[in-house]
């Protein structure tokens, strides 16, 4: 195959597809059992505004297409179950989702925005941490200033916790170059 | 001695007395067959032939060339006549080859066919051990020496005839059930016709037209309604349901239960009654889309044409009763009950329409959804004989809608709701009222959404065509739900277009649910009473899908159409006819023959614990009210399962006793033969 | 076994870093109704099943047990009152008292990172399911002091109904436990149209891209504009956040002028059951600042506050 | 060369007699088309013809291990096709908590098997035999045959 049919080549090989990739996505999901009826795309609401289609993100799963794995789509699913109460297969879509993306995290395309989440978690055990204005606010209703949360004993210096949350939680691949990530 | 040798001991000691009685001592012939090289190629048949002389009660030791052959079985009767030999053994092919023409061989001579046993020396051990010569030889002896314990203590299992009571019960008067009870008057049996309803017809009389030939059911099921209602041999009773039903295949006692008309048969069905009545309720033969009052007809061409007094909602204000000419009216009528006997049942009970109502998107039957309809909604709609007369009209306000949506699916194919199965009839109903709501309206737009079109078979395709040809909209994919703008009122089908992958909106002035065929709604007691097992689907099983699909699991008892599982109406029909045919043939002979190989039941040994009931499949053995069980003969298939779950064994069946089959596995696991 | 009318109080994130009213409210209607709240010493974040189970399925449920053991060891079900927050907590405890395989990964790993252990006794409650079924309308109806007539657009977000076959609340389609209680205080629930679709915050997806969050949400705000409710009723601090920010955003890039006071269940039933206006908290939040409950003094025995 | 060869011979004569029971309809239905299309088998293998695997309970078992079988082994039809309903369902449960029962006695499990077949598949029950043989080797093997006991 010269690689200027290589570049048109407009048609797939079985040599594209991987589907043993997704053997153990979800093994009790039946996403073997998909009919393609379109019912969770169908009642998918960020699916109307955007261009999440879960049903053509099941169809590639199960043709083991990897390249649902780069597409920002996935990540345009706000979670809201609709589809996995709607699928009369029971593949539970949501499930398959939250999968993939745990697949796409491990090839490292992960947004900035949740990265920097990652990152309050894992020094202040929040992910919305606290700030003064509502430190302020906290004390005129009358609670104390901090909440008995993890943040509160890293205030008072032991944050044993937080450091263990540090070293074993959430291993992120490290950021690529620019260059390499487009 | 173990505990068990006691028991084994005590059952022989019984037996002994009564097998002895009746067959003397046992002397047995055996044969074993060169049947060319085919088993003379690899074991040696003299030394078998020899070995076999040695055996207890072995009088005649033979081997022939060709054992199956005219002199062959002559030898075998020669032996029985001349030596005396009460019981044969045949080392040959297997028991389906020639098994059955040596039973045929020695009945001829005057010994009971079952006295003779098959060993089986071809394919189980010469043809498969060609080149282990010696093994075989060891292996056939042993298999002659089994066969030779096997047939010492075999008993007389006669054939009997028992006769048939020459009528036939057929329950439900649906298309099915109309179908069996004719063809089954035709061959001149008398039939016990009962319908639940208080009308004849079933779900055909409401519909409007039928695929593919677009033909009016009225022409297809009114020769059957006339034909039954006033046939010489066909009883009919409408209001009835079955009560009790006792025995099996050939005879049953059958006792039915028929609810009062609270009107005389002089009625002549003038409609003076109903015209005064001041009640009305939903119709539930039109499905709901009209109202009837509390006396009343189900539709004008209803046979019988009698009126009947639905008294959960009768006022009891008398007005019927005074103003009708022929005072045919009288509440005093009585719930009656009749018993008849009958040889053969026939089941045909049909199926009732999905109810959507479980399938909370579509918020089918919410109020504020009355356009969310079902087919048979829109077949009553779209019927000659609606209230709307036949105009297509949105419930919610009774204009003629611009937007008609067909969902299908709704139903089945739906592990969710657990409804597996696709019904195969849906997509044909469903372009058929298509294309006609679109030929009445031509301005209005129809749409289908569907997963899979499924229109199988001859001219549905053409079917499919046509209804494309005219204009139907065709969309893939399932809707996900109807929404409901509660300001404008405006119901919007929510789908997504996955062959164009664009998820839609569609405006739907009406919706139509192809709602799935499931089970009727009586089908538990009824399935209880007539003892047969149901699929995991919930319709009656059949013997075997494909080479017994009508006949139920219990003997005697057929299935006709959609209560077996969904069918359309020609294969519904064809159903019905092949129960018909197999229901009348132990009729029409007039008698059954059943081998008697059923258990006997030890009483002193039974503890009367009811375990063999429960294994019991074609529910043959009943247990009266003191708990002794009884094995009904006729309905017994000899199958043996009663056997090994009875703790004391005290239930037996004949020629398979725990004795008989101890001694042919202790010749088969090389314990040596036993002696008398 | 679990104490009888005592809560393990989880904060989350949310309530008390940007919205302490509710958590004020909270726990004012709780100690009214007689249950006993603790503090969970050490709790973290659910962690948000958005992000941290988008990046790693155990992980996120190892955090989620650590939550759990905290409320273990203090031997009472937890009491949440974020759809997030309950969403997380109750699929992960479910989840773990199902999967023995699950549960020694995740056990081992608890090991690791503080010594914790999930047995799986106790249960995650939702102060939603909490007033509606167990105290119930009947048993809140005497201790109303001050019952209101306003119309309220209900919002019951996603993960507190759904997925059905997991949560076992209600049906997700036609919910009726917040409409049935907030009668009682006088609160009649305005229909709109596609009124259980998500705030479009869930999944990440505010902290991914927060236009196109704001694309469904205004969706939904033009919804609940077209009934003109007397307020937005929320069961959740983040679609209360959405709902908050929302409206601002909308009044700023989309020429929209939204002034809907967004309120959580608890700041309702605490103001219905005596908490002065002033903790509420109204005066905190960007919409609806000067909104009057109004509704009349119940004159009964007048008990101090 | 068929695979039983190749097993040791020390094992092999060990193997006197194999009782397989099978039933009426597609059980010796198997062994009859196996037979008519020559495929070779193991010798020790004897068959009984029993009305359905259903009728096999742990008494004939039993007597058959009693009286010097090696192993023994149901055939019946295949789950569905069962033409008494449940017969093989019920043979299969039995002979699952026989194998219980003799792991529980010190047994190998391998001396009791249930298979199912059809009638017209011919090297199903051969492959049957064919898979008791060798569970048999294997468990002699490690045990030694019943009679001795292990």
């Amino acid at each position: 195959m010269s690689d200027v049919e290589e570049q048109h080549r407009e048609y797939k090989m079985d040599e594209d597809f991987d589907p043993k990739f997704f053997k153990d996505i979800e093994r009790k999901s039946n996403i073997w059992k998909c009919i393609q009826c379109g019912s969770c795309t169908a009642s998918c609401e960020s699916g109307r505004w955007t261009a999440l289609k879960t049903r053509s993100i099941v169809r590639k799963v199960v043709l083991g297409d990897l390249s649902v794995l780069k597409d920002p789509d996935i990540w345009l699913c706000t979670t809201c179950y609709q589809c996995y109460e709607r699928c009369p297969r029971d593949v539970r879509p949501t499930d398959v989702i939250m999968e993939l993306r745990n697949y796409a995290t491990k090839l490292g395309n992960i947004s900035p925005n949740h990265r920097a989440v990652v990152g309050y978690l894992k020094n202040t055990g929040h992910a919305v941490p606290i700030n003064d204005e509502v430190k302020k606010r906290r004390v005129e209703l009358g609670l104390e200033e901090l909440p008995p949360t993890l943040y509160k004993f890293k205030q008072e210096g032991e944050d044993k916790d937080l450091k263990n949350f540090e070293k074993h939680m959430f291993p992120l691949p490290p950021v690529e170059e620019e260059e390499e990530k487009k | 001695m173990t505990v068990k040798e006691e028991k084994i001991k005590d059952v022989e000691k019984v037996d002994k007395d009564t097998a002895s009685e009746k067959s003397e001592e046992p002397r047995i012939g055996v044969f074993v067959c060169h049947c060319g090289h085919n088993i003379a190629g690899t074991v040696d048949v003299a030394e078998v032939a020899e070995y076999a002389k040695t055996l207890p009660n072995v009088v005649k030791a033979e081997h022939y060339m060709f054992m199956c052959s005219k002199p062959g079985v002559q030898m075998v009767k020669d032996s029985i006549k001349e030596l005396g030999v009460n019981r044969t053994v045949v080392a040959s092919c297997s028991k389906n080859q020639h098994g059955k023409t040596f039973a045929r061989a020695i009945e001829e001579v005057g010994l009971n066919k079952h006295r003779h046993q098959q060993v089986n020396v071809r394919e189980y051990c010469s043809w498969v051990h060609q080149k282990e010569k010696n093994k075989a030889t060891q292996k056939a002896k042993q298999l002659v020496e089994a066969g030779v314990n096997r047939t010492r203590k075999l008993e007389d299992v006669e054939t009997q005839k028992i006769s048939t009571t020459k009528a036939a019960l057929v329950i439900g008067a649906g298309i099915a059930g109309l179908r069996a009870a004719n063809d089954l008057a035709e061959l001149g049996i008398p039939v016990y016709l009962i319908e639940k309803e208080s009308t004849i017809g079933g779900h055909m009389t409401r519909l409007n037209k039928t695929f593919p030939t677009l033909e009016c059911p009225q022409c297809s099921i009114s020769p059957l309604t006339n034909g039954v209602a006033n046939h010489p041999l066909i009883e009919l009773y409408t209001n009835a349901q079955v009560k009790e039903i006792e025995g099996s295949m050939g005879n049953f006692e059958i006792e039915i239960e028929i609810k009062p008309r609270y009107v005389k048969d002089n009625c002549t069905s003038c409609g003076e009654c109903a015209a005064h009545c001041p009640v009305e309720v939903p119709s539930e033969w039109d499905m709901g889309m009209s109202m009837r009052n509390a006396i009343y007809k189900a539709y004008p061409q209803a046979i019988p044409a009698t009126y009947v007094r639905d008294k959960k909602n009768c006022i009891e204000c008398n007005t019927c009763i005074n103003i009708c000419p022929v005072q045919a009216v009288d509440f005093s009528m009585q719930p009656e009950t009749k018993k008849f006997k009958v040889g053969s049942i026939v089941v045909a009970a049909g199926y009732d329409e999905y109810d959507p109502t479980e399938i909370e998107p579509y918020h089918y039957g919410q109020d504020g959804y009355e356009d969310v309809i079902t087919q048979l909604k829109l077949e009553r709609m779209l019927s000659p004989t609606s209230l709307t007369n036949s105009e297509v009209l949105r419930p919610s306000d009774g204009k003629i809608p611009k937007n008609v949506v067909m969902i299908q699916c709704v139903g089945s194919r739906n592990d969710q709701v657990g409804n597996p199965y696709c019904t195969g009839v849906c997509c044909k109903y469903a372009i058929k009222n298509a294309r006609i709501v679109k030929e009445m309206y031509p301005d209005t737009n129809v749409t289908i959404c569907y997963i899979d079109i499924r229109t199988p078979g001859l001219n549905f395709e053409e079917l499919y065509k046509s209804a494309q040809e005219v204009g139907v909209r065709f969309i893939r994919g399932r809707p996900s739900e109807i929404v409901k703008d509660p300001i404008s009122g405006e119901l919007r089908v929510i789908v997504e277009d996955t062959l164009s992958q664009t998820p839609l909106q569609l405006k739907a002035d009406l919706v139509v649910l192809s709602a799935a065929m499931v089970p009727p709604e009586g089908i538990g007691p009824l399935g209880s009473k007539l003892h047969v097992l149901r699929s995991k689907e919930g319709f009656l099983k059949e013997f075997h899908i494909k080479m017994n699909p009508t006949l139920s699991s219990k003997g005697g008892i057929f299935l006709a159409g959609t209560i077996q599982g969904p069918k359309d109406i020609s294969e519904t029909v064809a159903h019905a006819g092949s129960a018909a045919a197999l229901a009348a043939a132990p009729l029409v002979k007039g008698y059954i023959e059943k081998e008697m190989l059923v258990p006997a039941i030890d009483y002193e040994l039974c503890v009367n614990c009811g375990l063999c009931k429960t294994v019991c499949a074609p529910a043959a053995i009943d247990i009266d009210e003191n708990g002794v069980p009884s094995v009904n003969e006729v309905a017994c298939k000899s199958c043996g399962m009663c056997m090994p779950v009875c703790p004391t064994a005290a239930i037996q069946l004949i020629n398979f006793r725990d004795d008989q089959l101890l001694d042919e596995i202790i010749a088969v696991s090389g314990g040596g033969a036993i002696c008398e | 076994m679990v104490k009888e009318k005592t809560f393990a109080f989880f904060l989350g994130c949310l309530m008390p870093n940007r919205y302490p009213a509710i958590e004020k409210s909270t726990k004012f209607v709780m100690e009214k109704l007689g249950y006993s709240i603790l503090d969970m010493e050490r709790a973290s974040c659910c962690p948000a099943p958005g992000v941290f189970r988008s990046f790693n399925k155990l992980d996120w449920m190892v955090a989620g047990a650590r939550n759990l053991c905290i409320a273990e060891q203090l031997d009472a079900d937890i009491l949440t009152v974020c759809n997030g927050c309950f969403g997380t907590l109750q699929e992960i405890n479910k989840h773990l008292k199902e999967n023995e395989e699950h549960k020694l990964l995740v056990n081992e790993k608890l090991k690791l990172i503080g010594g914790y252990e999930f047995k799986g006794t106790i249960n995650v409650r939702h102060v939603a399911e909490v007033l509606g079924y167990e105290v119930g309308p009947w048993g809140i109806e005497d201790m109303i002091v001050r019952k209101l007539n306003a119309r309220a657009a209900v919002h019951y977000g996603c993960h507190f109904l759904k997925p059905t076959r997991i949560r076992e609340i209600e049906s997700s389609e036609s919910p009726t436990i917040v409409e049935e209680f907030i009668e009682v205080l006088g609160v009649e629930s305005v229909r709109f149209k596609e009124q259980l679709t998500c705030c479009g915050a869930g999944g990440g997806l505010k902290a991914y891209s927060g236009d196109t969050s704001m694309t469904i949400f205004g969706e939904k705000m033009k919804n609940i504009d077209e009934v003109k409710p007397d307020f937005i009723l929320d069961i959740c601090p983040f679609c209360h956040l959405q709902f908050e920010t929302g409206q601002d955003y909308l009044n700023k890039n989309k020429n929209c002028n939204y002034d809907y006071p967004v309120i959580h269940l608890s700041q309702l039933v605490a103001y219905c059951m005596g908490m002065d206006q002033e903790f509420v908290g109204l005066q905190y939040q960007m919409m609806g600042r000067d909104y009057i409950f109004g509704g009349e003094e119940i004159k009964k025995e007048e008990e101090a506050i | 060369m068929s695979e039983c060869e190749i097993m040791d011979e020390e094992i092999q004569e060990k193997i006197q007699n194999v009782v397989v029971f099978m039933c009426n309809e597609c059980g010796q239905g198997s062994a009859n088309t196996a037979g008519v299309a020559r495929m070779a088998y193991e010798p020790a293998i004897r068959i009984i013809r029993v009305q359905c695997t259903g009728q096999i309970g742990p008494i004939q078992i039993m007597d058959a291990l009693d009286n010097g079988a090696d192993a023994v082994a149901c055939v019946g039809c295949c789950i569905g096709a069962c033409h008494f309903f449940n017969g093989n369902l019920l043979s299969m449960h039995r002979i699952k908590l026989m194998k219980k029962l003799f792991k529980e006695l010190g047994y190998s499990d391998q001396f009791v098997n249930q298979y199912t077949s059809r009638a017209a598949e011919g090297e199903t029950a051969v492959g049957d035999f064919e898979d008791i043989v060798e569970r048999l080797s294997t468990a002699i093997k490690e045990k030694g045959t019943i009679k001795d006991g292990c």
